[in-house]
């Protein structure tokens, strides 16, 4: 037993212990046993590789967009070339990194664990999700290199059905083409968590974990069809001038804009709900508790699921939606607000009376916490209409989503990504490299994306190559930061590589964990369990897990 | 200082001429947005606080090494009510507050004077009812409330005046409104804040804001000759307009004398007020309304007038409550067009009733 | 005899022919119906009628074609849900729509 | 629990020629061979794809929600231009339609009961009329999609506008309806109507043919016995879907041929 009083880790001896065989990724070899898997942890791997791949392609464009603001003049690229960097980097980030990033790896490889099922329910439609990702992901790719497209993410109409001339229709099909990814992994993850729960694994024993992802899922499946549509008439238009979105033929161009954050508002939760599931399991386990007050988490989450559909238009109060509209979809904004709030609070009074100590995992969820209650708070000031006149469309909202979905949802996704990595790889991350590159994150956000806000303030808009001077200090600030973010990124991926060959063999349960998947070996095996789990106890019992322990030790002497 | 390279230093020195942390407030309503700006601001940093100060104290009272063992703890729903009520209360008076305050921003007073703003690829053209044109900049007096009607010719556009705190989106095919009142001369930043293509960071420009006399001075110094409403009767005429619009009894259209304003029935049984927005629509589309007692002959004048045309129109059927001409050169030379009893039909005529008196 | 071979009857319940006949004629019938509704002169009522007796030959569809009457709690909220999204999608578009022609206040 | 991990994917394949040996009475197999892995029981099994499947139509709900959307917003806007476009469509070739996708409707349903009830012949018989009745559908929307394009009423460049400006051109809609002109600006949204038009029914057709593909597959392995020995999901699930895909229809007939009859 170890008795360090800085850390949870307990590992096995290192003399001795080996990687169990066989297990998931020994179990077969060659390209096409990984091609052709219908193994959740498989695909979920191979998901792993193919978002990280993704977000540094997105990452590089970032850098580009920061290098080019350094100066106030549009001077090292035309205006036109970054307009096409800019949108490409926002669409690869949210539909190619951070829709999939928790759910389509952690979620993929951890639901089926936790309930204790062999499988997601549908391994064929979990892998040709992955193909589907992959094609879509390929496509815009494709689109970037012969052209690019300069809509902007969000692909306003009619600019991009009549005034420009990039590759929309390819962008276009590579988003629907990915949106029927995200919706098959929604669906399997639904289905899976009403119909493969192991016995005595009712709903109030899930893991939070869960309960988030079947929230986001719910999202996924209802929401991305609208947006699928939404492009389909986008490409329509294009192609044969339908007319549907076109003011000169009597269309209106915002029921574009309706059908796109009919589906992009919910993506956003979409984007930090799983993120929110991380952050549960990792509060709990580095603080020996229980989380507090579990329903009302579970429940938030369900809350922030089904309100997040009712606030669309928040994202047009200035478009020419009707004032009346305007009210109403304001003050469902606060309403949503509320759940995020109540997570928090309840997150922090997890700490209250815990054991805690300070891993990389627990590290990355306190920058959460932080970054993402500033995130949070500035949404609110962008979802009270009067506010939000003055900061629309600045660079207050790409500091206020920047907060949530890199200070929120990419935090939590190096959270699990590191809490998680032993049960996958069967190995340790080295801890104080981890922890450096934590602090460094955490310190070159701030500092790339805190100045923003000011910048929002002051009035400098969004998707602009070239800028007043007086914004010039706060923009040098903000690609110094980014600078230091790049490193930041840089440093989990080459140690955690070097970690495959040279860290530590972690063991079955590292950390103490609760969650059945920490209750066999890691990595696991392609059934997961060698027995059937039940679960007789409720989620995050640590007292159950201790009087386990007992017996294993009584047994084992 | 003088180890310091002169270049850096000159470098250092412009830099931080230019460096600005709060835009400046120039308008009535500014100072109203920045209070529930620092409202919200205060809000956050309390609840910003709340969350790291337990975070950081619970991290050290309950570290592993002081409090070995966890104390386990079911939850507690007083203090979720607690942390569920008190967020949900900051919040609903965010959003009143906000609302009252949009409110204000999008709700003209009666006696604003109205500019049109069109927005095209990439520029701001800006129309005053004296003729005066201009592109990129906008000169307004300090001290009168301004109320912009905008327009866009191709994609969205959105007209933005941050010392203002005011913005609002040029939507192709629909007039949309914003008003503002300047109440320090000075030059502003206008930016388009809606992305709207390759050019959309050089669609930018200044707002003047000058005082009275100035204002004066610039009107005249750059007036074309003709109001907007002369150029209006032009294409009245041109587009022959009057063919059905006259006064005489067997005129094939109403009479639009008084028009503007006013409460028109339709033949579908609803009726509707005839403000700027109609005004364009009976121009462009006009069977969508057809007024009780007419035949949807009017033909659609879709395609053959520009943007800056319909405006033209639009002012001059504004103005067409009595001799437009007398109106045009008080329009011009006075600042206060209600003081000419002109505006005076705007104001009774229901569409502005409600309105906030500023 | 189909019905013992299946090990859980209760679970899954096997509409018969007859069901599907009746359903068929009803569908029918409501399709003669509302083609008849529509040559006639009722006002606003004709899309009322119309979208109404689609819903009916729609929940008829729903709940014998596709077995819902016979299916789980979770299959009916399921069909619930969809409704549910779609009605919200349909109906806040339609306020902000609606509302637009109130005027600015 | 036993270890099962022996049957690896795909194994649904030599589960027919098995199950068919079994035949009717082998009520309680022990492990039927199209049980996949990571299920605990057949209705389980049958369970979860038989929820997935409702999940994968609520979002073909959505997907067409945003086209229904649409639809009645511009209704609501362009009244007139609605009507003149819905006098366009021929109600007998809708109503004909409407009949024959609920009959192939009917023979799908008969379908899910012969296999439940292990009737080959039957259900191969029935798949084969549901696919015949989905192709007369399909011809039926042909030709009316060709008088479309005969007019001028595909939206698009060579969009015409001379039946609506000018409906006594249009002698036969002229006969039926005497349509007043409508003024030009009223006529051009018409357009509209026919994007909407052919967006919704050619989603719905692209959804037909999907079917039809999937039902020719079936009526292949059906053939073989392969859903008539107790692993009925497949037939059931595309049961569903054909329903739905009727549903839709159900509405476009309403929205597009019936509600504008009058004015
Ligand atoms: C992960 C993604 C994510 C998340 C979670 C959120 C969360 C929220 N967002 Fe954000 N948002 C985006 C991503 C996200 N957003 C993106 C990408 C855009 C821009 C799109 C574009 O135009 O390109 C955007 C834009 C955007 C707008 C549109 C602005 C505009 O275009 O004019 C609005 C307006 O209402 C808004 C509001 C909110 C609100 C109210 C929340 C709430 O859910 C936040 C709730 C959280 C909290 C409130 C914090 C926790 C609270 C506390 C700890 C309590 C504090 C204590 C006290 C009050 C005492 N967001
Ligand atoms: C998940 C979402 C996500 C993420 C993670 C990021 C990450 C970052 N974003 Fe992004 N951003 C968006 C989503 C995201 N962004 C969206 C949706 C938009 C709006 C687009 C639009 O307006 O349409 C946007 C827009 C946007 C803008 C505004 C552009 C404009 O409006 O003009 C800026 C400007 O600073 C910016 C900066 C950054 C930076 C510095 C990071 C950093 O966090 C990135 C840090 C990572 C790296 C720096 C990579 C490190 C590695 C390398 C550098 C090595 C690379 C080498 C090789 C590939 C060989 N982003
Ligand atoms: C062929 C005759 C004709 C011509 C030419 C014509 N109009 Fe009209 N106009 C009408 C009729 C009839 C109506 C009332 C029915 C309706 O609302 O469409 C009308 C209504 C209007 C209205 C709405 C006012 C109200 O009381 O309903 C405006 C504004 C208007 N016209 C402006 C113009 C302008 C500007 C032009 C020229 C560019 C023009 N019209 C040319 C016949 C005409
Ligand atoms: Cu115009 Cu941006
Ligand atoms: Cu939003």
């Amino acid at each position: 037993m170890n008795n360090n009083n800085n850390t949870i880790v307990d590992l096995p001896d290192q003399a001795t212990a080996r990687i169990p065989q066989p297990n998931f990724i020994s179990k077969e070899n060659g390209l096409m046993s990984w091609l052709l898997t219908g193994d959740h942890k498989r695909i979920a791997i191979l998901y792993l590789i193919s978002i990280t791949f993704f977000f540094f392609i997105g990452g590089a464009l970032a850098g580009l967009i920061r290098l080019e603001l350094l100066t106030p003049q549009a001077d090292l690229m035309a205006t036109d070339t970054y307009n096409k960097v800019f949108t490409m980097h926002g669409i690869i980030m949210i539909f190619l990194f951070l829709v999939p990033s928790v759910p389509a790896t952690l979620g993929n490889f951890l639901i089926p664990m936790m309930i204790g099922a062999k499988d997601l329910a549908l391994p064929k439609v979990n892998l040709l999700s992955w193909y589907l990702y992959m094609a879509g992901g390929i496509l815009a790719l494709y689109a970037m290199m012969t052209g690019g497209v300069d809509t902007g993410w969000t692909f306003t109409t009619p600019l991009s059905t009549h005034y420009v001339n990039t590759n929309v229709i390819t962008t276009g099909f590579a988003i629907f083409v990915a949106g029927f990814s995200s919706i098959f992994t929604g669906l399997n993850f639904i289905v899976t968590i009403h119909k493969m729960r192991a016995p005595g694994m009712t709903w109030f024993r899930l893991p939070l974990f869960v309960w988030a992802h079947y929230a986001a899922s719910i999202l996924m499946v209802l929401g991305t069809p609208v947006l699928a549509i939404a492009i389909v008439l986008v490409m329509l238009e294009r192609a044969f001038g339908i007319g549907v979105f076109d003011p000169a033929k009597g269309g209106d161009p915002l029921l574009f804009q309706h059908l796109f954050w009919f589906y992009s508002h919910p993506a956003v939760y979409i984007m930090i709900l799983p993120g929110m599931g991380v952050i549960s399991e990792v509060i709990s386990t580095f603080s020996r508790k229980r989380v507090f007050g579990y329903t009302a988490v579970a429940f938030s989450s369900v809350a922030i699921a089904v309100f997040g559909f009712f606030v669309w238009a928040h994202h047009m109060f200035i478009m020419g939606i009707s004032n009346y509209a305007v009210l109403v979809f304001s003050l469902l904004t606060m309403l949503v607000a509320v759940p995020s709030a109540i997570k928090i609070f309840n997150w922090a009074f997890t700490l209250y009376k815990g054991s805690i100590t300070f891993e990389t995992p627990m590290l990355y969820a306190f920058g959460f916490m932080g970054l993402f209650t500033i995130g949070g708070m500035t949404g609110v000031f962008l979802g009270a209409s009067g506010t939000d006149i003055h900061l629309t469309e600045t660079y207050f909202i790409v500091a206020h989503f920047h907060f949530v979905m890199v200070g929120g949802m990419l935090m939590a996704f190096l959270a699990g990504i590191h809490f998680w990595w032993p049960k996958i790889t069967g190995r340790m991350y080295p801890e104080k490299i981890s922890q450096l590159a934590a602090v460094v994150t955490f310190i070159g956000f701030n500092l790339t994306f805190f100045p923003q806000f000011i910048l929002g303030v002051l009035g400098m808009p969004r998707r602009y190559a070239s800028y007043p001077p007086e914004f010039q200090v706060l923009n040098v600030f903000s690609t110094a930061g980014a600078t230091i973010l790049g490193v930041g990124y840089l440093l989990p991926v080459l140690y955690l590589i070097w970690s495959l060959k040279y860290g530590a063999i972690a063991g079955n349960n590292p950390w103490q964990a609760t969650g059945l998947e920490w209750q066999t070996q890691s990595p696991p095996l392609t059934e997961n369990f060698t027995v059937m789990p039940v679960m007789d106890h409720e989620a995050y019992d640590y007292e159950w897990l201790e009087s386990q322990k007992a017996k294993e030790v009584a047994s084992a002497g | 200082m003088s180890h310091i390279s002169p270049t850096i230093w000159q470098f250092l020195v412009k830099w931080l001429t230019n460096f600005a942390l709060f835009p400046p407030e120039a308008s009535k309503i500014a100072p109203q947005m920045d209070a529930l700006f620092f409202f919200m601001v205060l809000v956050s940093l309390i609840g910003l606080t709340a969350v790291v100060l337990l975070v950081v104290s619970f991290s050290i009272l309950y570290s592993k090494k002081r409090h070995p063992v966890a104390v386990q703890i079911e939850g507690s729903t007083l203090l979720e009510a607690t942390w569920t009520i008190i967020p949900l209360g900051l919040f609903m008076v965010m959003f009143v507050w906000g609302a009252l305050i949009y409110f204000r921003v999008y709700t003209p007073p009666a006696n604003a004077m109205n500019i049109y703003v069109v927005g095209k690829q990439w520029m701001w053209k800006a129309e005053h009812p004296g003729g005066q044109h201009e592109i990129n900049s906008l000169h307004v007096p300090v001290g009168h409330a301004v109320q912009l009607t905008l327009i866009s010719e191709d994609v969205f556009h959105s007209f933005s005046i941050p010392a203002f705190r005011v913005k609002r989106e040029a939507i192709p095919g629909r007039y949309t409104t914003v008003w503002f009142e300047a109440t320090t001369p000075g030059t502003y930043h206008l930016f388009c804040t809606q992305y709207c293509g390759t050019e959309h960071s050089h669609m930018i420009g200044d707002v003047v804001v000058l005082s009275e006399e100035d204002y004066r001075k610039w009107l005249a110094s750059s007036t074309s000759g003709n109001s907007l409403a002369q150029n209006g009767e032009r294409l009245f005429a041109s587009l022959s307009c009057a063919a059905c619009h006259n006064a005489r009894p067997d005129a094939r259209g109403p009479s639009l004398a008084n028009v503007y304003g006013s409460r028109l029935a339709l033949s579908t049984g609803g009726t509707v007020i005839a403000d700027d927005a109609y005004l364009r629509e009976s121009i462009l589309n006009p069977s969508q309304h057809i007024t009780q007692g007419y035949a949807p002959i009017m033909p659609t004048y879709q395609g053959q007038v520009s943007e800056e045309g319909v405006i033209a129109l639009v002012e001059y059927i504004r103005h067409l409550d009595s001799d437009y001409r007398v109106q045009q050169t008080t329009n011009t030379t006075d600042l206060l067009p209600e003081s000419e009893g002109k505006a005076a039909p705007a104001a009774q005529a229901p569409a502005r009733n409600g309105t906030v008196k500023p | 005899m189909s019905e013992q071979t299946k090990h859980a009857e209760h679970e899954h319940h096997i509409v018969g022919p007859m069901v599907y006949v009746a359903i068929l004629l009803a569908l029918l019938v409501g399709t003669a119906l509302t083609v008849w509704a529509s040559f006639l002169e009722l006002g606003p009522w004709n899309p009322i009628i119309a979208l109404a007796i689609a819903t009916a030959k729609a929940t008829l569809v729903v709940l014998f074609f596709m077995h819902v009457k016979y299916s789980t709690k979770l299959t009916k909220l399921t069909v619930v849900a969809g409704i549910f999204t779609f009605l919200i999608l349909v109906s806040m578009t339609l306020a902000d729509y609606i509302s637009r022609a109130w005027g600015s206040w | 629990m036993p270890d099962n991990s022996a049957i690896v994917h795909g194994a649904q394949e030599s589960a027919t020629a098995a199950n068919n040996a079994n035949g009717a009475n082998s009520a309680h197999p022990e492990q039927p061979s199209y049980l996949r892995h990571h299920f605990n029981s057949t209705e389980q099994q049958a369970d979860t794809s038989n929820f997935a499947m409702w999940l994968f139509l609520l979002t073909e709900v959505m997907f067409f929600g945003g086209l229904f959307t649409a639809y009645l917003i511009y209704r609501n806007w362009y009244y007139p231009a609605f009507v003149a476009g819905s006098h366009q469509l021929n109600v007998i070739w809708g109503t004909l339609n409407t009949v024959v996708l609920i009959a192939s409707s009917f023979t799908m349903a008969m379908g899910v009961w012969c296999a439940e009830t292990r009737r080959r012949k039957g259900l191969v018989l029935s798949l084969t009329l549901t696919f015949v009745l989905g192709l007369c559908f399909l011809g039926i929307k042909s030709i009316e999609y060709r008088e479309k394009f005969e007019k001028h009423h595909v939206p698009g460049a060579h969009y015409s506008l001379q039946s609506f400006v000018d409906p006594a051109s249009d002698p036969e809609i002229f006969k039926e309806y005497h349509d007043k002109p409508l003024p030009l600006d009223m006529a051009r949204h018409t357009e509209i109507y026919f994007s909407l038009y052919f967006a919704m029914t050619g989603m719905h057709a692209l959804h037909m043919i999907i079917g039809i593909g999937i039902l020719g597959f079936m009526i292949y392995r059906a053939r073989a016995g392969a859903y008539t020995s107790g692993h009925v999901t497949f037939v059931e699930n595309f049961g569903l879907y054909w329903h739905f895909v009727d549903i839709v229809w159900i509405y476009l007939f309403a929205l597009l041929y019936l509600i504008s009859r009058h004015q």
